[in-house]
């Protein structure tokens, strides 16, 4: 093993456990990745030192607690490239950013209006969007994809008309790979003056993201699959939408002036952040960023590519093997099948070598659909995994193969 | 006649001579194959257990006090986890059923299968077979 | 000091740390409780052994951290007295609890149909409450508190119709302290047929809560005011209620099946639990659950209410102050102004004593107005103050005014 | 006539006699005091920072390419700190304003009131005292 790749293992205490007596070997990557100790005593530190409420308070150590909770906004806005600290939301998740901008946005829309979403979209930006146009009487509509697993883009301008008012796409499939053109879209989004929701959510810890390049008007991820903690998520979300849209939830926080006769609401970011947020969460996301950093999120991105073509390359000539997803200009998450083997028994097989995949549907039942089947193994990469663990796992899933022959 | 008690000492028994994994569940794959044929055509969607990974199917029949469960998965180990509670609850009455002790599962080393994660059948499988137990008891017992 | 409220500080690292040269002396508890260290270990040790995602996978990380996941859900179950784990709702706080409600039960009602909140509320239990009347045309109205800071029960009784459908009262007041009659509150509304969301942000770290006792048909609290971490919090619910409430945000984990023609949803609870749930932060609550029964909760709202007398007697002897709140049969929050002496001043120099406590609206701006007042300072015990500590707030308190005259 | 910078110098220079905090805080309730009377008609919503916890109000008059300050709250600290504010910042031009350093808050101690808390007043009015040259500068100096 590199020795750099050494360094980076050794950051992530889990990895030295074992289960059912085997080292753990963690491909489940897209479900969560494990967090690098400085992230774990980031959030614990807080706990220790800093602990309190943010924003109102007068005291050391709510002050200290509102600089750090708003150095990490700042870090978040860099790390992403956004224009400004205003178009930072907290949120607790990807799901709870993208349910925001579903509710909040299709506010200003009216009855008969579409929205348009991919069919390769994970069930948290499907269901956010059936939830709000059953609401507000507007139309869902699916950009298609093809067999290989890559957006139908002739399709997406076929089913774009002046009543489609924001299209949701996901910048990576979390079950396919696939990496979808965001700009492409985009450009024909915005020529259409229609705004575009990319979920990054298995993006965002795996390639350089540049809002201001992608030109996308909002941006949706989780810190927990970024190396950072759980109940942390972020929405990014141009100010001249964010401007307009009205607030999602009420509370402390988000508001300027309260009173029965009518409140106002706070200034952005705050207005769409209601509630004592998580702060020492938040904190802990800064610190998974520095992670990334100091590693450099192109050579993630690098290494984890070796580690995906190795992978498909070796899949592949094993045989009898379904493979999804394009093969080219794809992330580190692969989908496969053993044929006449049924996921959920190879992976109950493969945990007890210690292995963590994932099976199942993936929260993406229509892509299943598709394909006809009812699920899949799914492997996906992080920062520390290596040659040597997808060795193991190869001769792990022979092993599995020869067991149900 | 076995009660509940005895059939899954039994399997347990059975159970206690493995000491690796792996020799566990070609075991239960093996149970699994010793399940009766389930037809296509009882592989209906109210047959179905919902919420987990795999597919299976579990059908009951009462006669003369006793249930009778058949059922089917398309996965190998759960239609082996499903036989083996089949093989258990089989023959025994709705009482019996509604009441049994499932701590044999434990003891067997099947407990990760209990957990409440939905991803697999046994707690769905252990539901529905008792939800069957509950009807058939209120539909003929308080009759006779 | 007691030898065991010694017993209780020495979990808490952050007592011993100094501020502004100066021991702390954290009177903040309200807004934010500090954690011991089983609390801040708990979600460590978490992410260092079992990190996973919950639900769905089958490796043993995943099913590992599930058990523990769900038995943090029987904890919350056990320490409130629901019925059932299907009416424990994991939210990210109070507010989002609130806004659950607010949200989805109003979906069931029609135009005209009304809410009653009362004075004293938070911002949390206000504003989620005028943002849903305002969307779905139904009116808010007021329940109106006597000058001692009690609910007026003749008021709401008055106010009370047969198209009113829900009341929503704070348990305690975060502001004066008062302990509403619940009960009673309850006793009347459901003679009505009303339901009652208790806002118990205030009681759930003071009072033992047994919600089939109080019979309430909401309850919402979070989990960084009871010792637990920031970003979780509970939402119960009676089932009945829940059953019939729709959905609050779609994702994953909420749906039972999705497809573009039609999804169906999840069984309760998780039908309210769209997204990866904060499973750390879930597992550290039980932590701090286990934490105050190990003390008891009995024994921690004798403290505090020892604490309270001794305080506000102190305060009243003290004179050229104003009390605001009731006297007897109140929590652990006292709230008070020194004549001429401006609250953002006293606290300013508090702080420099080492002192953490609260100045301002607190989140309560129409109970300010009903006073005529911009704000108090505020102090707010918690199992670990001591009557040490108030002796030096009130020696502090004597400098203050002293350089203010 | 003093610039921006030399005011704030000796106002830096002020402050560093004092070690204790205490003091320090006596001498910004001090400089409040000094503050000219602001009559109450002036005490209007639009001449409010909104969000800090005391009630602080700035006004602004443009006079020969010159801004002079006015203010008055009714929290002592907060006072004082607005009125070093203004003896900092009055009379200087508003691309002055636009363009001052304010680091001068760091050096007399005051960088905890720098915070983006919302509790307190002076970034609050930092930005009204910048908008204020903002829009004098747009007003008076393209016509010019
Ligand atoms: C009475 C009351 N309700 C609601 C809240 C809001 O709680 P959270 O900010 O944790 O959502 C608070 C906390 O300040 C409170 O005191
Ligand atoms: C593409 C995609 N979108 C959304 C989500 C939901 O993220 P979270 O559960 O953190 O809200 C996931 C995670 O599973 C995902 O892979």
């Amino acid at each position: 093993m590199k020795p750099e790749l050494q360094d980076i293992r050794s950051q992530f205490p889990i990895l030295n456990r074992e289960v059912n007596g085997k080292k753990l070997i963690y491909f489940d990557n897209g479900a969560t990745t494990q967090k690098p100790i400085g992230v774990i005593d980031a959030e614990s530190q807080y706990y220790k030192e800093l602990n309190s409420n943010v924003h109102r308070g007068v005291h050391f150590l709510s002050t200290q607690s509102t600089i750090a909770f708003e150095n990490a906004r700042k870090s978040v806005q860099q790390f992403i490239n956004a224009r400004s600290e205003n178009e930072i939301i907290f949120t607790k998740g990807t799901t709870e950013s993208i349910n925001l901008v579903a509710q909040s946005f299709t506010s200003l829309l009216q009855k008969g209006d579409n929205i348009i979403v991919s069919r390769m979209e994970h069930h948290s930006n499907i269901v956010p969007w059936q939830l709000a146009c059953k609401g507000r009487g507007l139309e869902l509509r699916v950009a298609e994809i093809t067999s290989d697993g890559l957006l139908d883009l002739q399709q997406l301008a076929s089913i774009i008309d002046d009543r489609t008012k924001l299209i949701g796409i996901a910048h990576i499939s979390n079950v396919l790979g696939t990496i979808n053109p965001i700009k492409e879209i985009v450009a024909m989004a915005h020529s259409n003056n229609i705004p575009v929701l990319v979920d990054g959510a298995q993006s965002v810890a795996h390639l350089k993201i540049d809002v201001e390049d992608l030109d996308c008007d909002f941006f949706a991820f989780s810190a927990h699959k970024m190396y950072g903690s759980m109940g942390v998520g972020v929405l990014y979300g141009k100010e001249k939408w964010l401007e307009k849209m009205p607030p999602y939830q009420g509370g402390g926080e988000m508001i300027k002036n309260v009173s029965f006769d009518g409140t106002t609401f706070n200034e952005l970011p705050f207005k769409f952040e209601a509630g004592t947020p998580n702060v020492a969460g938040t904190i802990a996301l800064s610190e998974a960023i520095r992670f990334m950093q100091a590693i450099g999120i192109e050579n993630i991105g690098k290494c984890e590519h070796e580690l995906t073509n190795y992978a498909l390359a070796k899949l592949t000539d094993m045989g009898n093997i379904n493979l999804f997803g394009p093969i080219q200009n794809r992330s580190s998450v692969i989908s496969f099948l053993l044929q006449n083997i049924h996921p959920y028994d190879a992976g109950t097989l493969l945990d007890k070598m210690g292995i963590a995949l994932r099976t199942g549907t993936h929260c993406a039942e229509p892509l299943m659909k598709f394909f006809g089947i009812n699920g899949t193994m799914r492997i996906s990469f992080a920062a520390y995994n290596s040659i040597e663990e997808i060795d193991y796992f190869l001769e792990s899933l022979h092993k599995v193969k020869q067991i149900f022959e | 006649m076995t009660n509940i008690k005895e059939r899954s000492d039994e399997i347990a028994a059975n159970f206690s001579v493995f000491d690796d994994w792996l020799d566990k569940y070609n075991y239960i794959i093996e149970i699994g194959k010793s399940l009766p044929v389930f037809e296509d055509a009882k592989k209906s969607p109210s047959n179905l257990i919902s919420g987990c990974q795999s597919q299976v199917w579990i059908t009951a029949e009462y006669r003369d006090g006793q249930i009778f469960f058949a059922g089917d998965s398309d996965a190998l180990i759960t239609k082996g986890i499903a036989s083996i509670l089949i093989q258990v609850l089989s023959g025994a009455s709705p009482n019996e059923i509604i009441n049994c002790d499932m701590s044999f599962i434990d003891r067997i080393g099947l407990r990760e299968h209990l957990s409440p994660t939905r991803a697999n059948g046994l707690n769905g499988m252990i539901k529905q077979m008792k939800l069957y137990a509950i009807a058939f008891k209120s539909k003929h017992e308080t009759i006779i």
